[in-house]
């Protein structure tokens, strides 16, 4: 059952953490207002779909559109004039999620709330417990896209340039590859990331404005922990993360849940600092 | 004369290419070594590897007979050797006397009784032909005086040792001439020995005593400039080059 | 130092001297409050500023050091004098564990852990609530017997004062200097000789034992230790002070931290409204005018003339 | 710079002008979280200063006077109630502060109470502390945590039968006051229990919920503030926990919040949470008078009991001042002690006897309620009771 939970929670850390890890192996930028996008999504999802009436299905990919283009716009604002400034990308992404934070606080309330499941009640799992539907379902869709995004980093054209620009960007710039153009859309992409675990997740775990710092911070550790960058990282930190807190809440204390990750980033800053995957420079 | 700075069997690999590949290099005490070769030889990584900034693979690099082998960049630059940079370096926002006191600050340790620093950095920026630029900010000044500045710099941190990186791209004929005469006056007034990596073959070839061919990151030949524009294998790299 | 630094210092101080004789309790209140922000931004200036590394661990050293006095001197009857100097100690080495931890690893490392170190913070002091009280917020003795708003008024004037001088001097010495080629190429700075990790980890560890000294202050003068100052919404707050002062300058943070308390008391009725006021500032002052209010104002005094 | 002076002038001219304008009322002082995660309670609150100015600007204000409130934001954290209580004494010099819903935050406020000498009047933070410090100048009109346990909570246990409890208990002042209270008064009455402590803005409490299933509670006493309860629910329902164990919301409010249906789903139905208000029981005219005032302003039915509850302090706070004469702070507090007035929940009494929680406390009576096919019954205590406790099948 711990082991369960911590496999399912893990691979929604791992969906929270792909964003960012998108970002930081492009262009070098973390982006700290990841968890506001999440909540941004969480809480478009919720008004499509209660208050505007649109089917679920149709609500959660233009959620994760809209917010697509909100990532698009930051970059072009905010994120492109700080380029080779690691210090001001930190203060500027981290300036905006204190504002979009309270933005979401203004225009949403500080209200949770979730939009409506797609699948109710439980499974009863290997005939040992009953687990929630909805969570399986997120599961489920969370690792597609998983596979998807592995699929588009490694296979595509797009993949292709994207990594190149990450490895040399004036090398990339010299055959042919508008590195302005690759940072907007995986800034892009990183942000819809984001939304897309948001509106998956918002339905089990309801958003409010003030819980995005806690969904940044676990894509952090997920990020540290598997190698900045890395998206294979991503993956096995994210698995890592979520049964450790799983196990270490059900035979330690649940009240230290929240710490587990912060002790396993310490570790792995001492033994190794470039995370599981990440490239040792 | 006793080798300054030996390399032997220097191998650095990024990814899948092999930048430095099984480079076997030495320095005399007060030598002036040219180290020629087309771009992508793999120049700018020997010198990389020399001062710290990455760590060969395989080789092993001895300065005055002790290993570098583990030291950072900072604790070799202590033990005497200094460089420039082929893209140039200064402290953008920091005057030019700024710049070669940090030199000297590398050397000596932070103190709370500056003039004495700031007196030997002036003339270190007379001898370098600086003097006039002591309070405009590095940023503001022209690229041929930032490269001059990081010569400055390098001077200033008391080498033995000091890697020049293509101080002299860029400059004109007589520009070039006065550059030539500084390297000169460095190892005769400093006894500073020389390393350095250009692409003005005229100037390398009057100036250094002895010169080293790289080609992907191979050497392949090294002797009096005479001897090497002279070989073979050095024309055929260069040509080669060309043809690309 | 130049003239007109000295003068602006001496009327500056005169006006602060006099300054208790003629404002309302509540107003002296903000006054302290500002002065507690003095000492934050101006070290987390020196720390992002001066070296570029952008903690956002300096309000949980500040809550560090207010623990440890509010905890000694709550459980063990220890003086606030002395526990505030033991809460500094603290700050300062955790400041340096965590500085040898991550700083090797360069700037966004730099700021992760801070982020999650603030985090670790946060999560003991609200579970360990036997020792911390939570949430609930610890209550503290003051630094008199006498309940006084003028006494605190002048500690906490004199601490800043001595702050400010520290920190001046620091930067306009050699350390201050070695700093800025740090913050300008680190990679030249290393090839010149310059020890960039240790002059990183000073930096950190420096400015760790002053936000803990601010922090002990803080929590003595308010009465009452809570998670609020280890926050990062507290952390935001400093962080904006010094970005819409003026980064990486000396007055800028001094500069802020007045200005955005100050400011904060008119705008505080429009209640949630103002942290999203204090943020967009920051945003354009970041994007805009990176150099914050004092560069606004230094390059205003040089005249249109100077552009680049 | 000059521009910059200028604002300056304006501002402070603007705050001054603003406080002298202000001369002809009197002005009372509300704390209360405006902002962060219990902002709810703000808005019941704004709901409840408002039906109270109304209704005692109407009955001829205070001394004669109109009534003011001004209404200071806690944000729901003791430092920022330390701040707005500060503010209200030293800036807005208020003669009485009235209100608060944290028990964190009453208590950094009542130390400013004493230190400023100004009466506080606490309406719903529970903490026994609160008036058991017995500092003089600090009043409760609502409830405190022994009270709510020792007359509601577990009598409750014990009448409707439950043999096994679980208490979970969010890690706040208030959670851990009131999960001790409990503890020791079902060792007394010899109910076995298990207490888990969960951190308050928790969202997932699979394992929590897991390692409460192996105890087989047939009652949950949850004692969270906020929407982690109604996740809580939900998940409690999912891995099978409840109903077959019931829920009671030891608080009340986020049982009753907008957000609880949406977020808790079919998981709601016969949930239990405490109140102090239903729409057919009313205990004294005040409180029908209130119920239909707010119908009339706010065209639907008071919800959040807490706008009830400001409400009623306010009422105590104008009848003090009116009856001192005076704003004097010794003169508001002799009257306080000599309170007798009939608010929604009953008369006013306080205690007087210092020692204990009961100093300077009054306890409006309590009420459990279930969610039944989301209709609130009252199912305990028996007397005030609209309907039997349903249990699952």
């Amino acid at each position: 059952m711990y082991l369960t939970n911590g496999i399912v929670i893990g691979i929604i850390y791992a969906i929270s953490a792909l964003g960012v890890t998108l970002i930081v192996g492009i262009m070098k930028v973390v982006n700290f207002a990841h968890g506001e996008l999440y909540v941004f999504a969480g809480y478009f999802s919720y008004y499509m779909s209660v208050s505007l009436g649109l089917s679920p299905l149709v609500a959660m990919p233009l959620s994760v559109f809209l917010v697509f283009l909100i990532g698009l716009l930051m970059e072009k604002a905010l994120i492109r004039p700080t380029y080779g400034d690691d210090m001001y990308s930190l203060i500027v992404t981290f300036i905006l999620s204190i504002v979009l934070q309270n933005l979401a606080l203004l225009i949403f309330g500080p209200y949770p709330n979730k939009p409506p499941n797609l699948i109710f009640g439980a499974t009863n799992l290997f005939g040992l417990f009953y687990y929630g539907n909805q969570r399986l379902l997120s599961f489920f869709i969370s690792l597609a896209i998983l596979l998807f995004i592995f699929y588009l980093i490694k296979m595509t054209w797009f993949g292709k340039s994207i990594r190149a620009v990450s490895q040399d960007r004036e090398m990339a710039s010299r055959i042919g590859i508008d590195h302005y153009r690759i940072n907007m859309l995986s800034f892009g992409l990183g942000a819809a990331l984001a939304a897309a675990a948001g509106v998956i997740l918002s339905p089990i775990f309801p958003v409010t404005p003030s819980g995005s710092a806690a969904i940044s911070l676990t894509a952090f550790v997920v990020v540290v922990l598997g190698g900045m960058g890395s998206l294979k990282g991503c993956l096995v930190g994210g698995l890592i993360l979520g049964i450790i807190e799983n196990l270490g809440a059900a035979y330690i204390s649940t009240m230290y849940r929240g710490i587990f990750g912060f002790i396993l980033l310490i570790l792995v800053l001492v033994f190794r600092p470039w995370g599981l995957y990440g490239q040792k420079t | 004369m006793g080798i300054l700075i030996e390399g032997t069997q220097i191998t650095k690999s990024f990814g899948g290419v092999t930048a430095v590949n099984g480079v076997d290099f030495h320095v005399l005490q007060g030598e002036i070594v040219g180290l020629i070769g087309p771009n992508g030889a793999g120049k700018t990584t020997l010198f990389n590897l020399i001062t710290g900034l990455f760590s060969p693979d395989t080789g092993e690099i001895t300065f005055a007979g002790k290993t570098l082998k583990g030291l950072k960049p900072f604790e070799i630059c202590r033990l005497g050797i200094a460089r420039t940079f082929q893209i140039v370096r200064p402290f953008l926002k920091m005057t030019c006397l700024e710049n070669v006191l940090i030199g000297l600050i590398g050397k000596e340790g932070q103190t709370s009784r500056p003039q004495a620093k700031i007196r030997k950095a002036r003339n270190i920026m007379q001898i370098t032909g600086l003097a006039h630029l002591e309070t405009r900010m590095a940023k503001d000044i022209t690229l041929i005086e930032k490269k001059r500045l990081e010569v400055a710099r390098a001077l200033a941190t008391g080498p033995k040792l000091i890697l020049l990186d293509e101080v002299m791209a860029g400059l004109n004929l007589s520009e070039i001439q006065q550059a030539s005469e500084l390297i000169k006056k460095i190892r005769n007034d400093f006894n500073v020995t020389i390393l350095w990596i250009e692409h003005v073959m005229g100037a390398i070839m009057k100036t250094s005593d002895r010169v080293i061919v790289m080609d992907q990151g191979k050497k392949i030949m090294e002797g009096k400039p005479d001897a090497v524009v002279a070989d073979q294998r050095v024309i055929e790299a260069y040509l080669g080059q060309s043809d690309a | 130092m130049k003239s007109s630094t000295i003068w602006f210092s001496v009327a500056g101080l005169s006006v602060a001297i006099i300054l208790p004789f003629f404002l309302s309790q509540y107003w002296l209140h903000v006054m302290i409050i500002s002065l507690f922000y003095v000492m934050m931004a101006s070290s987390w200036n020196l720390l992002a500023g001066y070296t570029g590394q952008v903690s956002f661990a300096h309000a949980a050293f500040a809550g560090v050091g207010a623990y440890t006095s509010g905890m000694l001197s709550v459980f063990l009857g220890v003086s606030p004098w002395l526990g505030i100097l033991i809460g500094i100690i603290s700050a300062a080495l955790l400041g340096l564990g965590l500085g040898v931890l991550c700083i090797r690893m360069g700037g966004i490392y730099l700021s992760l852990t801070t982020l999650g170190f603030s985090e670790i913070i946060r999560i003991i002091i609200t579970n360990e609530d036997n020792w911390t009280r939570g949430t609930m917020g610890l209550q503290t003795p003051g630094l008199f017997v006498e309940y006084s708003k003028t006494g605190y008024y002048f500690i906490f004037l004199a601490v800043a004062v001595a702050i400010g001088v520290v920190i001046y001097k620091l930067i306009h010495s050699e350390w201050g200097l070695t700093m800025r080629a740090v913050l300008n190429d680190e990679i030249a700075a290393s090839a010149s000789g310059i020890n960039t990790i240790n002059v990183r980890l000073l930096a950190f560890t420096f400015t760790s034992a002053i936000a803990g000294l601010a922090g002990g202050l803080y929590g003595h003068y308010l009465m009452l230790v809570t998670p609020d100052i280890p926050s990062l919404g507290q952390m935001f707050l400093v962080l904006a002070m010094a970005v819409i002062g003026g980064m990486g300058s000396f007055a800028g943070p001094i500069v802020g931290s007045f200005v955005l308390e100050i400011l904060s008391e008119y705008i505080r009725e429009w209640g949630e409204y103002h942290v999203l006021i204090f943020g967009l500032i920051a945003l354009a002052m970041a994007r805009f005018a990176p150099e914050g209010l004092m560069g606004l104002w230094i390059n205003k005094r040089k005249g249109h003339g100077h552009t680049n | 710079m000059k521009k910059f002076l200028s604002l300056f002038v304006f501002l402070m001219v603007l705050t001054i002008g603003s406080s002298c304008w202000a001369q002809g009322t009197v002005k009372i002082g509300v704390v209360g979280p405006r902002t962060g995660p219990a902002a709810a309670t703000g808005q019941a609150f704004e709901e409840g200063i408002a039906l109270a100015i109304d209704h005692i600007n109407a009955a001829g204000g205070v001394l004669g006077k109109k009534l003011e409130i001004v209404f200071e934001d806690t944000g729901g954290v003791p430092e920022k109630a330390a701040a707005a209580f500060e503010r209200l004494a030293t800036k807005e010099k208020v003669p009485v502060v009235v209100g608060e819903s944290h028990s964190s935050s009453a208590l950094a406020e009542i130390e400013l109470a004493n230190r400023y000498k100004l009466p506080l009047i606490i309406c719903e933070a529970w903490h026994d502390d609160i008036t058991a410090k017995g500092y003089k100048w600090v009043f409760r009109a609502g409830p405190a945590n022994s009270g709510v346990v020792d007359f509601y909570i577990a009598p409750f246990v014990k009448d409707m039968g439950f043999k096994k409890v679980a208490i979970v208990r969010e890690n706040s002042d208030w959670g851990a006051g009131i999960a001790e209270r409990t503890e020791f008064d079902l060792k007394k009455m010899n109910i076995p229990f298990t207490t888990l402590k969960i951190e308050r803005d928790s969202k997932d409490f699979y394992t929590e919920l897991t390692k409460l299933k192996a105890e087989k509670p047939d009652i949950i006493l949850a004692y969270i503030y906020g929407t982690g309860l109604h996740f809580f629910i939900a998940q409690a329902n999912e891995i099978g926990l409840s109903p077959r164990a019931l829920v009671l919301d030891g608080a009340g409010p986020p049982s009753l919040w907008d957000s609880f249906w949406k977020n808790v789903g079919k998981a709601g139905d016969l949930e239990l949470f405490m109140s102090s208000m239903h729409e057919k029981v009313h205990l004294t005219n005040t409180s029908r008078k209130f119920w239909d005032a707010y119908n009339k302003k706010y065209g639907k039915n008071p919800t959040d009991y807490k706008s009830r509850s400001i409400y009623n302090v306010i009422l105590i706070a104008a009848d003090a001042i009116n009856r001192a004469k005076s704003t004097d702070a010794e003169k508001v507090v002799a009257a306080l002690e000599k309170s007798n007035l009939e608010v929604t929940t009953g008369v006013v009494k306080f205690g007087l006897k210092s020692g204990s929680y009961e100093y300077h406390q009054w306890m409006p009576p309590m009420l459990v309620v279930q969610w039944q096919d989301k209709n609130q019954v009252v199912v305990y205590p028996k007397k005030a009771a609209t309907g039997p406790l349903k249990k699952a099948k």
